[in-house]
């Protein structure tokens, strides 16, 4: 008879640190740091830096945009640029990303242009950008089911000897799916290059984490699939840099997927469709933007004398030039033909399409007459 | 009576149902606190409790599973699938369990649920949020499908629904969540499996339901210019069909159009068309036509129109109707 | 070539695809060591290796959202379901992805992948281990749907499933595994999208497929004791459907009956009705009538008999045809 | 900023024995006991091995009975005795069992009649019990669907204030499908009355274990959804009877949810129709043997003087004299009426249902005539 637990991983190994890892404090100063991660340089720092400036300001214009009806609707990430900048910094162009509605700021740190990522989102298209050429799935609304996609998609890199990993990006709620747990246990039994990583910013739309899930922290699960885990503060940049860059490099080196939590906060409401004083009182937003992750940035690399004032001017600036620009592209509507509906619906359309198409063809040119 | 919208009129069903019947609970992602995305269930936990109304974690499969335990246990839940192509995780849950417990235990067991699905499309949505799914419950034996065309009907059918012994899928035409009406709580409604006349006329029948029921009615009026004088019919009940009721307006009519907004191709229309086609054969003076959405993955916002039957369809095809009997147009 | 079974079929494509494409894989739950609880995939694993053949999970979800990726990153996933209620699970992944994905991406993604589900029943197997699940499949924009009816087209569909560069549902009648026929690996067949006309016939079209097209041919032969030359069409694929092919033989007939296992209501063959009615409307001589299974969940073994559709009951419907022109007994 | 962990249960508390617990080894002497579990009275294992020498009759005699062709299908259950009779044993008769089509020890020792519990596997309807009456659900096929059923009806029982639990059978390979991880976290979030006991028989029909999960142990994933878990012997029908009855206590009195993991083999292939030599050596199988969990509660129980010679003959009577019955039972064919097909399909026949009804009495009387 064999022992049940003969040649598998020792438990202990599997479990995240009890408490997040933190490199800053709240306030910018070092905290006591947990575990043993490296420190990204600080020239990491200053892009990540910049490109938080730079999220924050298209995310600012895009609800702006909204509130003039140019989207179809929002989903602002204020607040979650620790981690979805970190995200984008932590892969190469090689690697995959798989992103969420929610994951905007991902998409341009990614450096997928602003027209390209609000394109699902101002209903334009179901996905701006060409997936194969960026090397980023589409934007994935079906919560979860793109968890397996990503660890699919990182068993076939590794199938062909590619060294690239994909990244799938979760949201708290999207943990409750039972995508997640396929996933993560499909990632464990072939030991596939993903990182996972949960942004669990507290609420699904209106449901609080406690109705979520009773587990002592969202990071508990990985040990279920012999899933390494970690939990980290995800409103501080330095962290998640340091652990995501860690998994990624893990798995790239056949170490195999790895699950990461990241405590943080969604400062606005899930959509601009949606009324957050209905579920949260002003004081917990409040209580979060102490923990704002951009400041505790500035403060971290100002103390290192990594950035000055006209460093933050010239971020500030960019961003403003950014924002012109993604007004300037929104504000062209573009040209979308009705019979290009029926293309890509199959490799060649059907005779069935082809009369539908000839049908709205000759709708089209009645109504030009 | 003052007019409400429909996302009300479900509302006060709810309201009444939990009010009349204690084993009733409302629960689904997002139904508690907040209301609903639609803010169907406004107020409910407010008003009744956490025991009554509550969230869940998100889980289509666990909502429905869930609630198939807690009708053994005696409850009527009411559950709630945020949107259509949402219920999809669910579908071994529905398919599997809920259409066939009372089956599969000669009527030891029965399921009184109902399983909200705001569906179809018309308001903007984006990819995911606009799927018509009528037919993979409608083709599932064991369930009932209810579908309201107007606020009234909101109320009555989904009062029904609650107290059903059979489960209901019920589904709710998200274009018309704001359509308001005057809306009477007595309860005075046809039977939820029939189907009602809307409007009379003497020279084609629209079959139409849901989504798509007042752009059949403004059809109707559209097409008195043509000098046609058209009878619509509501189906309000899509499982089962209430075959007697349209059967007779088409053969009185002699000419019939099914319309929807789900992809034609295998589509809930073709089931109508073939049941018509039998039952009235020698009175039809044209083939039944459909007027349905194309056979193709729902668009984008900005492109929603070209995927919906619109007025203009739908005469295009009465006009079809071989009203000089000219051979239909193949393929068209 | 010598007689093989249809399952013996399916396996010589699946190693032809595996020889001639090393980006094919075989996955599922028991498809490796095993070899399948049918045999489909026996030996592939010893043959071509680990990698090319291997077990997963159990999870139906789980391996078509894996296959989904794989074929992202340049796979073709033949992936196995392992009876049609199983792939239930899998129902958002094929519904919202894997129908979706080229179209989403404007054709920049395509998922040459192949989803295998043995369906039907009709071998004595208990509840979920008999749904005719095809209408699912064929009413959802982007997926192919491909049954073959003989173990020759069980090889050449699937060598076609498998090249497609569009995601195909691939569904394998299993009371036809065991029937043996010779076949000729030189893929000369009918285009994967075609329907055939297994047998010629002047007075009446049945239109069959899959799991009922044995039935069908020996109705054929049955109804020439009542003086009926029966013409066979048998389908082949489901999505999309051949009109041209089946119009044909019925505008020719002027009568036609279409058959299924599946349960009538909103199933497969109302669609071949309604496109039959559009289009042959003044060749008929009687309205296109169905055979189906009952509207009921399938029932336990010893009382399947009287769910699948037998040759009585197609005789019994042929004869309903009005040939002496009387009208449709109504309802019937 | 509200730390996560805040009042959230100790994640120790949640995690199994690092090693199965077990209270007596494979030759019948003590092992050391891990845990603090209560060894149960003397007569509660009495019975225990009583049931179990009754169950594997009936299971060899249904294996049988299926060879001779009476049975449509029959998945034994020769080798985890101690887990069915140890989970009828644990519950009352208001409680609720859950079983699966592996279970038919479990429902023999709940007390359901043979010939109801083989209407399934013989092929005459999908249900033979009236599950209401006696308190257990339908033996499910769609693996752990019935999981979710079980946690919702926990919740029910509980809401209405009765102090019954659910007890929820469930496979190793169901444990990696989506409803699994959702009936766990729905549990653990209502803090639902319910045991879940996983049979890890080692395979999910050909695939083993290894293949199915990258877990520690199974056990490991109870405390992704604040679940207490255990793993236990499963072949030591003490430790499973004392555990299970300390999980079913531990629900009744609102201790909430817990996972179970039992370690026991299945000695024969999945079902009559399964070939188990294509995917598993006669060593592996002998190395089980040896765990045989009837004859080590024999010896056990016999190192207690509580089972004596005249007691096992008796029992093997009672067995003998209850496989016969079960022969008769199947030898009879029951009368079913096809007609019966359109009941129970709604509460009430809709109009096609009887349309159809009427065509198929049509087709009796014709064949009758
Ligand atoms: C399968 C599925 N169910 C429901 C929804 C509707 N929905 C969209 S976002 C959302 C909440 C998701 O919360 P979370 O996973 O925490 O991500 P967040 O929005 O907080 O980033 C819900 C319920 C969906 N998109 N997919
Ligand atoms: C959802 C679903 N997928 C597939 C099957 C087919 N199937 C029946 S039993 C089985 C193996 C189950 O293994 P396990 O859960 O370990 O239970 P065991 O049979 O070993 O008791 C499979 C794959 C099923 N019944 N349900
Ligand atoms: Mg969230
Ligand atoms: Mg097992």
């Amino acid at each position: 008879m064999t022992t049940p637990n003969s040649g598998r991983v020792d438990p202990a190994a599997l479990l995240p640190s009890a408490t997040p890892i933190r490199f800053v404090a709240e306030d910018g100063t070092p905290a006591e740091q947990s575990g043993d991660y490296a420190e990204p340089a600080l020239e990491t720092l200053r892009e990540a830096y910049r490109l938080m400036v730079l999220g924050r300001r298209f995310d600012a214009q895009a609800t702006a945009l909204t509130k003039q009806g140019r989207l179809a609707v929002y989903p602002s990430s204020t607040g979650q640029e620790a981690c979805q900048i970190a995200a984008a910094l932590a892969l190469n162009p090689a690697d995959w990303l798989f992103p969420t509605y929610r994951d905007s700021m991902a998409l341009i740190a990614r450096g997928i242009a602003p027209g390209e990522v609000l394109t699902l989102l101002r209903g334009d298209g179901h996905c701006g950008y060409q997936p194969d050429q960026v090397r980023t799935a589409p934007q994935c609304t079906p919560l979860a089911t793109q968890a397996l996609h990503a660890t699919g998609l990182a068993h076939a890199l590794h199938r062909r000897g590619e060294h690239a990993v994909t990244l799938a990006l979760i949201g708290d709620g999207a943990t409750s799916e039972g995508d997640f747990h396929e996933a993560l246990n499909f990632a464990g039994v072939f030991g596939a290059p993903v990182v996972f990583l949960v942004q669990n910013n507290g609420y699904a739309i209106s449901v609080p984490l406690d109705k979520q899930t009773a587990a002592p922290s969202l990071a508990y699960k990985g040990i279920g699939y012999g899933v390494r885990a970690e939990q980290v503060d995800g409103n501080d940049a330095v962290a998640m840099l340091s652990v995501l860059s860690a998994a990624v490099e893990r798995a790239r080196t056949d170490g195999g997927p790895m699950l990461i939590e990241a405590h943080t906060y969604r400062m606005d409401a899930h959509t601009n469709a949606d009324d957050a004083t209905r579920y949260r009182d002003a004081a917990e937003v409040e209580r979060w933007r102490a923990a704002d992750p951009m400041r505790r940035l500035e403060t971290h690399l100002r103390n290192r004398n990594a950035l000055s004032d006209k460093d933050i001017e010239s971020f500030a600036d960019e961003a403003e030039e950014f924002a012109a620009t993604v007004r300037g592209v929104m504000n062209t509507e573009p040209q979308l033909d009705p019979l290009t509906l029926f293309d890509h619906v199959y490799a060649e359309p059907t005779r069935d399409l082809l009369t539908q198409r000839a049908r709205l063809a000759a709708e089209l040119d009645a109504v030009e007459a | 009576m003052s007019p409400i919208t429909m996302a009300r009129a479900l509302n006060a069903a709810l309201r009444d149902a939990l009010k009349d019947d204690e084993k009733v609970l409302v629960f689904g992602e997002d139904v508690g606190t907040l209301g609903g995305v639609f803010r169907v269930t406004d107020g409910l936990t407010a008003d009744f409790g956490e025991d009554r109304c509550f969230d869940t974690p998100l889980a289509e499969s666990g909502i429905v599973g869930f609630a198939v335990g807690m009708a053994m246990g005696g409850f009527r839940p009411v559950v709630e699938m945020q949107f259509d192509a949402f219920a999809y995780p669910a579908f071994e849950q529905i398919t599997s369990h809920v259409a066939k417990l009372r089956n599969r235990t000669r009527g030891a067991l029965s399921l009184p649920m109902v399983i909200r699905v705001p569906y179809a499309g018309g308001i903007g949505g984006v990819e995911h949020h606009c799927d018509s799914s009528e037919i993979y419950y409608t083709h599932t034996p064991g369930l009932r499908v209810l579908t309201p065309g107007t606020a009234q009907d909101a109320y009555d059918l989904l009062r029904d629904a609650i107290d059903s012994p059979d489960p209901v899928v019920f589904l709710e035409p998200k274009n018309r969540y704001w359509s308001t009406e005057d809306v009477s709580f007595a309860r005075k409604g046809a039977p939820a499996d029939r189907a009602v006349i809307r409007r009379p006329g003497r020279d084609v029948t629209l079959v139409a339901y849901g989504p798509m029921l007042g752009t059949a009615l403004e059809t109707a009026e559209a097409a008195t210019a043509e000098g046609w004088d058209v009878e619509v019919v509501d189906l309000r009940s899509l499982a089962p069909f209430d075959e007697e009721t349209v059967a007779e307006s088409v053969c009185r009519t002699g000419r019939a159009v099914v319309v929807h907004e789900a992809a034609g191709f295998g589509g809930y229309g073709a089931e109508v068309v073939a049941r018509l086609t039998e039952r009235c054969f020698h009175h039809l003076h044209a083939p039944v036509l459909r007027v349905t959405g194309l056979d193709i993955p729902y668009p984008p916002p900005k492109l929603e129109q070209y995927q919906r039957p619109d007025v203009d369809r739908i005469l295009d095809t009465i006009a079809r109707l071989q009203w000089q009997d000219q051979p239909v147009v193949s393929g068209a």
